[in-house]
């Protein structure tokens, strides 16, 4: 029978583009999962991209060990990625602390260092302060690299405890805090997020709701929606221009998070304008008929009819913006920089995930790390995907029976 | 009384603010066209660069004051074809199986695996890319680079994807049970059905993801700036040749560029907008004569 | 004794863009009777239904010439539209119960209009799914979804909702078209109770029905009305020829 | 090292924002020292974007960064108005891949390579295959670096690969067996193979010594009128000896010496 | 004359999710006879005409359990289900006409069995539309959207487009709710035309229609089936209590 045989040659077809969609998300993810996880640990979520140099200034104090030296062997903090032990620990007394000599490798760079590998719970280190008498954190697995102005650099470890030990009265102790974590770009990307749906969405939904329920056809609608359409056709690094010029430059709101989460604002107007329209066309007409026939008002009918029925694509709406604001890189990277802080203000720099991961790969050559940060954006995205899910089944009204 | 022109003065009062929000749309195209197009056609109004060298122009070395995007344009628009040519299928027949093949369990599971694959930022596809798919064209390229028309084909075809797919997706959902029910009861078959009476209503939508995804193959810029070779000359002679988008012309050089040199890469900006005004009027067009009767 | 004029149109006409789908209509309606529309499919009976709560303001490319008086007043001019729809409440031919509860649907009208006390609330939705004789079936699931019901349920849901508004006028495209006879019936009579305080416009298919519950018929034909009067009158003794044929069932 | 006491660093304790802009290749050591002066000054905050050469000249002019950094020599019409100085100097490498049997490159084969006159590894004693030249963006304080030094300024061949990013170029040598490109000494690593350069290996000593002849300096430069206390007091950090010193220690060469 | 069983139900369940919407059916429908289904809403009459042509396959809660043997033959086992449609048409209680032209909607079944042949296209569609009634309102908009016509012509459409398949039952669920008395008596003229080599079922609110129309009349209640019978012998001698009530109009 013709029929069937081209029926099941369609399906065929049908089946073979599905396993081809699948395979390359497995493929893709599978690579950077392969590639990247190796990377990703507790360290690399709670610390800073960049590491981070103190000064700490410490009471001299001697305190005791209470563990035994097995004990002490045992406490590794350090990253054995990149470090590996050679000689130590030691315990110092006056400093409460003991100290380990490690190598630090990466393909780049290899070098000795200092780490601090067991601080006591009443070492004179947990009540440090830095130079202008704030009080500051010292962890283990911190860098120590002089004390009192006293490079430890070419000297053994033994010699590095007697320098601590010969010390007296107030100490300055050199420390840097490791870094190669992406923290602040989580926070940064988090932000982002935030800044740029709060601005976008209302904008968006209520121009949706006007297009669809208000205007009358004509130019006016035509001219809106044709303005949405091209804006979602513009390639981002053309926003990147305008923002970076208009934003950064023209109103002076720097190379920041503002600016950047502003220029993001608009790539995602018409996204979301235009699913939303999308949602709220799939509601039937007999709905706001039966509900102005009830003698709702048109805004009466739109928030307790029309918008309730839309939800579901709404929620794809936002869905598709945050993915959008995540993986932005072209339009940021112009707006919002590189700088691999959590931005203290709306108009400091900041790197989100993704211009991280790009900045990484492209500078560093290094995809390992790339891969790794790409994990972390994956790992959102699933929540943020489940969150929106359980919203939508939730706000479902045709779901509910 | 008074209560029923207050009620009216705010809903008045709601629209404006509706209308004032669809106009954020509208400003924001102004504006950045308006930017755009200002500075790209300076360069041809003072007569500081030939609009026609620029167009017609095969090398693009500043330094020497040559700015011909010709091969950019070419490049561009191949790799956007072959994107299409490739991803658009398999999207959309993706996108069927989802909506009308699939139990309602198998459907759930690979929207979700598609939306995961439209969340994951395009530079990372970029990163798999470089680290998966130049290796594999250089290894079958008579060329001695992997770089390449094809590598960026790929790269995009695979971006485009989650786009088309769950925009159709969602229009094919949204086709009303009663046509699948009419067409069955006509002795159709699910294939009959899908092929002859649900794409074809759900047509408008899916042309938007269509038009979704040309944008985001067109205008993508970091991925594949890893992946073209970026040359400074050559119309691209073979799907193995390095290509240089006009997108990446302008992120590689906008950072730092001024005067003419970056008047005209806001001509190349300019060249990329006109592009994505006609596909976006010949699509309408087509949307609109084939549905309107 | 002469009733008072509810509705008066004069030299209604109404197009959809180019084509005219009613044309130059004139039509008294009465106070507390129950008026039905018939005529063959397509002539335009809908349409003008929709005129009279301004329900086709929706359809962007209808244009409306002429005049239709509400207690006299043009509802086609500057009045409150919302308010003349709190007045003339519609049920429509194809059953749409909103996708919330059965109780969130009868409640949304008043809610709407500002009722917020629950326990009124709560009294007017049963009272009006008494009245739409749906009560029986759904106070048990009175929060479940409106949508799990039958076409039949639907309708009648869709009924009470109108009831709970309280309108002067109720508008009926067909009502009962997806009714089975034993709903079909209540709901009739509930229109002969109803007309003692409201005015009833009805437009059905079923000429038995027209006769059983109007005290007025309109024929319609290609968008005009043919002949308008006493329902017995149009039954029995029809003045034109094209109504006697179509109502016993010789031409369409 | 010696002493610089805790007194000094209180004393010259400073605040304020710093944000600096440009060279990516420089990054590497002004972040270093960035995080070291901050640390001398807990209340100053620093940032750096590593953006490229060419765009630190123009936003240290456009007075978007409070200091640029380039990592070639600034053109006669990229100066007026700026205060420029000279904070270290680097070698540029030639790479190769690890699996290339050349060793060694004279400038005028290089210049010919990366002009296209010269297309196939065996024209330089290598095997018969075709050369893949890998170059800088436009923009690159190491390209333009490089260009002047080989002469092949505005005559790269048409068909070169271009690459954003020191890391970027680095990468696609060590994934291409044919291919050849250059980088920031600071960068190389066991991936890649630098070649030597009309004999002389690349290395901190030989560019130390003039022996191999392809360096370049790292400048830094901001507006002497608009510029703030913080800014200036990192410029003068940098210059010092202690700057100096993470000069040194982040793979760059001293100016003091 | 016993005429031969097309249909032949045995003890048939079906159920949505728990809900049991039909209970033990056994019925058996004759072949060229027009058999009406009867009942108060909700009943489960169009959960059991949509059994018959496996149209439930849709809708992923049902449940069905025991036989419906059509020429002998268990529709639930394993046979074409496009083929059994086919055979088997099926017009809607709301008419759902596709979004194509008028043309392209009748001719949509043909084609997808395989009929190209275009003057052989036009025959079926001209004859089809005749045979609906349609023919004379559409003639000259053949190219239309069939989404254009009112109600009630989209309704006489979706008729049109199942007699254009040539099929051997025709299933219909409640087909003229939604049409006027002149084109319902049209339909009813065309069924009783048709039962000469068709088996029609259908499904109506109305008994008056049941009774002009059809041979045999099952009367639905709360899913199951109460009395099956002659249609004569229902209407004036029916043996259930129930039945009467129902007819006479005595309780719902
Ligand atoms: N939105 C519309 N646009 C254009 N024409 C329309 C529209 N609605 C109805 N018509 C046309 O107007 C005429 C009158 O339609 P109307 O729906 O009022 O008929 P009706 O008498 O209610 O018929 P039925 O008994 O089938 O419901 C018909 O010819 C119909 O095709
Ligand atoms: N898809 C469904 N899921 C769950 N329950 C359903 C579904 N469709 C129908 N029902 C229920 O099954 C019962 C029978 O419905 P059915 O539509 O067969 O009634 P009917 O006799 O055709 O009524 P009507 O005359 O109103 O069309 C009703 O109680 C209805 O609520
Ligand atoms: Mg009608
Ligand atoms: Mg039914
Ligand atoms: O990044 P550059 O140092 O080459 O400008």
């Amino acid at each position: 029978m013709g029929r069937k045989v081209k029926d099941n040659f369609a399906k065929g077809i049908i089946y073979l583009a599905t396993g081809i969609t699948l395979s390359v998300l497995i493929f893709i993810v599978g690579f950077i999962f392969v590639k990247g996880i190796g990377l990703v640990n507790f360290d690399f979520l709670t610390r800073d991209f960049n590491e981070k140099v103190f000064y700490a200034f410490v009471q001299n104090e001697d305190v005791s060990m209470s563990i035994d030296e097995e004990a002490l062997k045992q406490k590794t903090p350090f990253d054995d990625r990149y470090e590996s032990l050679i000689e130590g620990p030691i315990y110092v007394d006056n400093i409460g602390a003991a100290i380990a000599k490690v190598t630090y490798k990466n393909n780049a760079t290899e070098h000795e260092q200092l780490v601090i590998s067991y601080i006591e719970k009443n070492s004179p280190l947990t009540n440090a302060a830095d130079s202008t008498g704030k009080e500051m954190r010292i962890g283990t697995d911190y860098v120590i690299q002089s004390i009192n102005g006293t490079d430890f650099e070419g000297l053994s470890l033994d010699e590095a405890a007697a320098l601590i030990k010969n010390q007296s009265d107030e100490l300055k102790i050199k420390v840097v805090q490791p870094g190669g974590g992406v923290k602040s770009n989580i926070i940064t990307t988090l932000y982002m997020v935030l800044l740029s749906l709060v601005i976008a969405i209302p904008l968006g939904i209520f121009g949706a709701i006007y297009l669809t329920e208000y205007a009358k056809p004509g130019r006016f609608v035509n001219t809106i929606r044709f303005a949405a359409e091209c804006l979602s056709g513009i390639p981002s690094i053309i926003f990147g221009l305008f923002g970076m010029a208009f934003f950064v430059v023209a109103l002076k709101l720097q190379i920041s998070l503002l600016s950047g989460s502003l220029t993001v604002a608009i790539i995602l107007l018409p996204v979301i304008i235009r699913s939303t329209e999308e949602a709220l066309k799939t509601v039937p007409t007999s709905f706001r008929e039966g509900s102005l026939a009830l003698g709702a008002t048109k805004l009466q009918t739109i928030f307790k009819v029309v918008l309730p029925c839309a939800v579901p694509g709404i929620a794809t709406a936002v869905l598709l913006s945050i993915g959008r604001v995540v993986g932005e890189s072209a339009a940021l990277l112009l707006t919002a920089g590189t700088v691999a802080q959590i931005p203290g203000t709306l108009l400091s720099p900041g790197s989100t995930l993704t211009v991280q991961a790009y900045y990484v790969a492209k500078e560093e050559g290094n995809i390992e790390l790339a891969c790794a940060i790409g994990i972390v954006i994956i790992v959102i995205v699933i929540v943020l995907n489940i969150l929106s899910r359980i919203m939508s089944d939730k706000l479902d009204v045709f779901n509910k029976k | 009384m008074e209560a029923i022109k207050r009620k009216k003065l705010r809903e008045r009062i709601i629209e404006n603010i509706f209308l004032l929000c669809a106009c954020v749309a509208v400003i924001s195209l102004l504006a950045i066209t308006f930017f755009v197009f200002y500075n790209g056609l300076a360069p041809f109004v003072s007569n500081s660069y030939s609009l026609w060298s620029f167009l017609t122009g095969v090398e693009w070395r500043p330094g020497s004051n040559m700015y011909g995007i010709f091969y950019m344009i070419v490049g561009s628009v191949l790799a956007t074809f072959g994107a299409i040519l490739i991803g658009v299928p398999v999207a959309i027949l993706t996108a069927v199986f989802i909506a009308e093949m699939a139990g309602s369990r198998a459907g759930k599971v690979i929207r979700f695996a598609v939306e995961l694959l439209a969340g994951i930022p395009s530079v990372l596809y970029g990163v798999f890319g470089l680290g998966i798919i130049v290796p594999y064209v250089l290894k079958i390229s008579p060329m001695a680079q992997g770089e390449s028309l094809l590598a960026t084909v790929f790269v995009l075809a695979i971006m485009i994807l989650p786009t088309v797919v769950s925009i159709s997706e969602t229009s094919l959902s949204a086709v009303p049970k009663e046509y699948r029910e009419g067409s069955y009861a006509l002795g159709a078959s699910k294939i009959q059905t899908i092929f002859r009476v649900v794409l074809p209503a759900a047509k408008s939508g899916i042309m938007t993801g269509v038009i979704l995804g040309i944008g985001r193959a067109i205008g993508e810029t970091m991925a594949v700036m890893l992946v073209c070779g970026n040359p400074i000359a050559g119309i691209p002679t073979s799907l193995f040749s390095q290509i240089r988008p006009l997108t990446t012309n302008i992120a590689l050089e906008m950072g730092y560029a001024s005067g003419v040199h970056q008047e005209l890469l806001y001509s190349t900006g300019v060249v990329l907008f006109v592009f994505i005004m006609i596909i976006n009027f010949a699509v309408n067009r087509i949307v609109k004569t084939k549905v309107g009767n | 004794m002469d009733k008072k004029i509810k509705f008066n149109t004069k030299n209604l006409d109404l197009f959809y863009g180019d084509f005219q789908a009613l044309k130059s209509i004139n039509l008294e309606i009465c106070e507390k009777e129950v008026t039905a529309f018939i005529g063959p499919s397509g002539c335009g009976k809908s349409t003008f239904l929709r005129c009279l709560n301004r329900m086709n303001d929706l359809i962007e490319s209808v244009r409306i010439e002429g005049e239709i008086l509400f207690d006299g007043q043009d509802i086609n001019g500057d009045i409150d539209v919302i308010n003349l729809r709190t007045r003339v409440g519609m049920v429509f031919q194809k059953p749409n119960p909103f996708p919330m509860s059965i109780y969130e649907n009868i409640a949304y009208g008043p809610k709407c209009q500002g009722l917020k006390d629950k326990t009124q609330l709560d009294k007017l939705v049963k009272e009006s799914l008494i009245k739409a004789a749906l009560w029986e079936e759904v106070k048990d699931r009175l929060n479940k979804s409106a949508l799990g019901l039958s076409g039949g349920q639907q309708q009648r849901l869709c009924i009470a909702r109108t009831i709970a508004m309280q309108p002067e006028v109720i508008l009926m495209d067909e009502p009962t078209s997806a009714l089975d006879p034993i709903a079909t019936a209540k709901i009739e009579d509930l229109m002969s109770k109803l007309k003692k305080d409201y005015t009833i416009i009805i437009v059905t298919h079923s000429m038995q029905q027209a006769g059983r519950i109007s005290d007025k018929t309109a024929f319609f034909l290609m968008g005009e009305v043919v002949e308008y009067g006493e329902t017995p009158v149009i039954f029995t003794n029809p003045a034109d020829k094209r109504t006697e044929d179509y109502i016993t069932g010789r031409f369409g | 090292g010696c002493s610089s006491s805790d007194k000094t660093a209180l004393k010259a304790a400073v605040s304020g924002e710093i944000n600096g802009g440009g060279s990516t290749s420089v990054q590497k050591i002004i972040d270093a020292a960035g995080s070291e002066f901050t640390a001398l000054n807990p209340d100053a905050k620093f940032t750096y974007s590593g953006t490229g050469s060419s765009d630190g000249i123009k936003g240290a002019a456009a007075d978007t960064y409070s200091f640029g950094c380039s990592s070639r020599d600034l053109k006669t019409e990229e100066q007026p108005g700026l205060k420029v100085a000279t904070f270290a100097y680097d070698g540029i490498a030639l790479i190769v891949n690890p699996a290339n049997t050349v060793t060694n490159l004279t400038k005028e084969q290089l210049t010919k390579i990366f002009t296209g006159e010269i297309t196939n590894w065996s024209e330089v004693g290598g095997a018969d295959a075709p050369i893949v030249v890998v170059s800088r963006e436009d923009g690159s304080g190491t390209r333009s670096a490089t260009e002047e030094l080989l002469g092949f300024a505005e005559k790269l061949k048409a068909d070169a690969t271009i690459k954003e990013g020191n890391g970027n170029v680095q990468t696609t040598v060590a994934g291409n067996a044919n291919a050849i490109g250059y980088v920031s000494l600071t960068f190389v690593d066991k991936t890649v193979t630098a070649v030597n350069v009309n004999g002389v290996k690349a290395t901190v000593d030989n560019v130390l010594n003039k022996t191999y002849t392809l360096s370049r300096p790292f400048l830094i430069f901001y507006d002497e009128k608009k510029t703030d206390p913080a800014t200036q007091a990192f410029i003068d950090f940098l210059m010092s000896e202690d700057g100096q010193k993470i000069v040194t220690k982040e793979g760059g060469i001293t100016v003091s010496k």
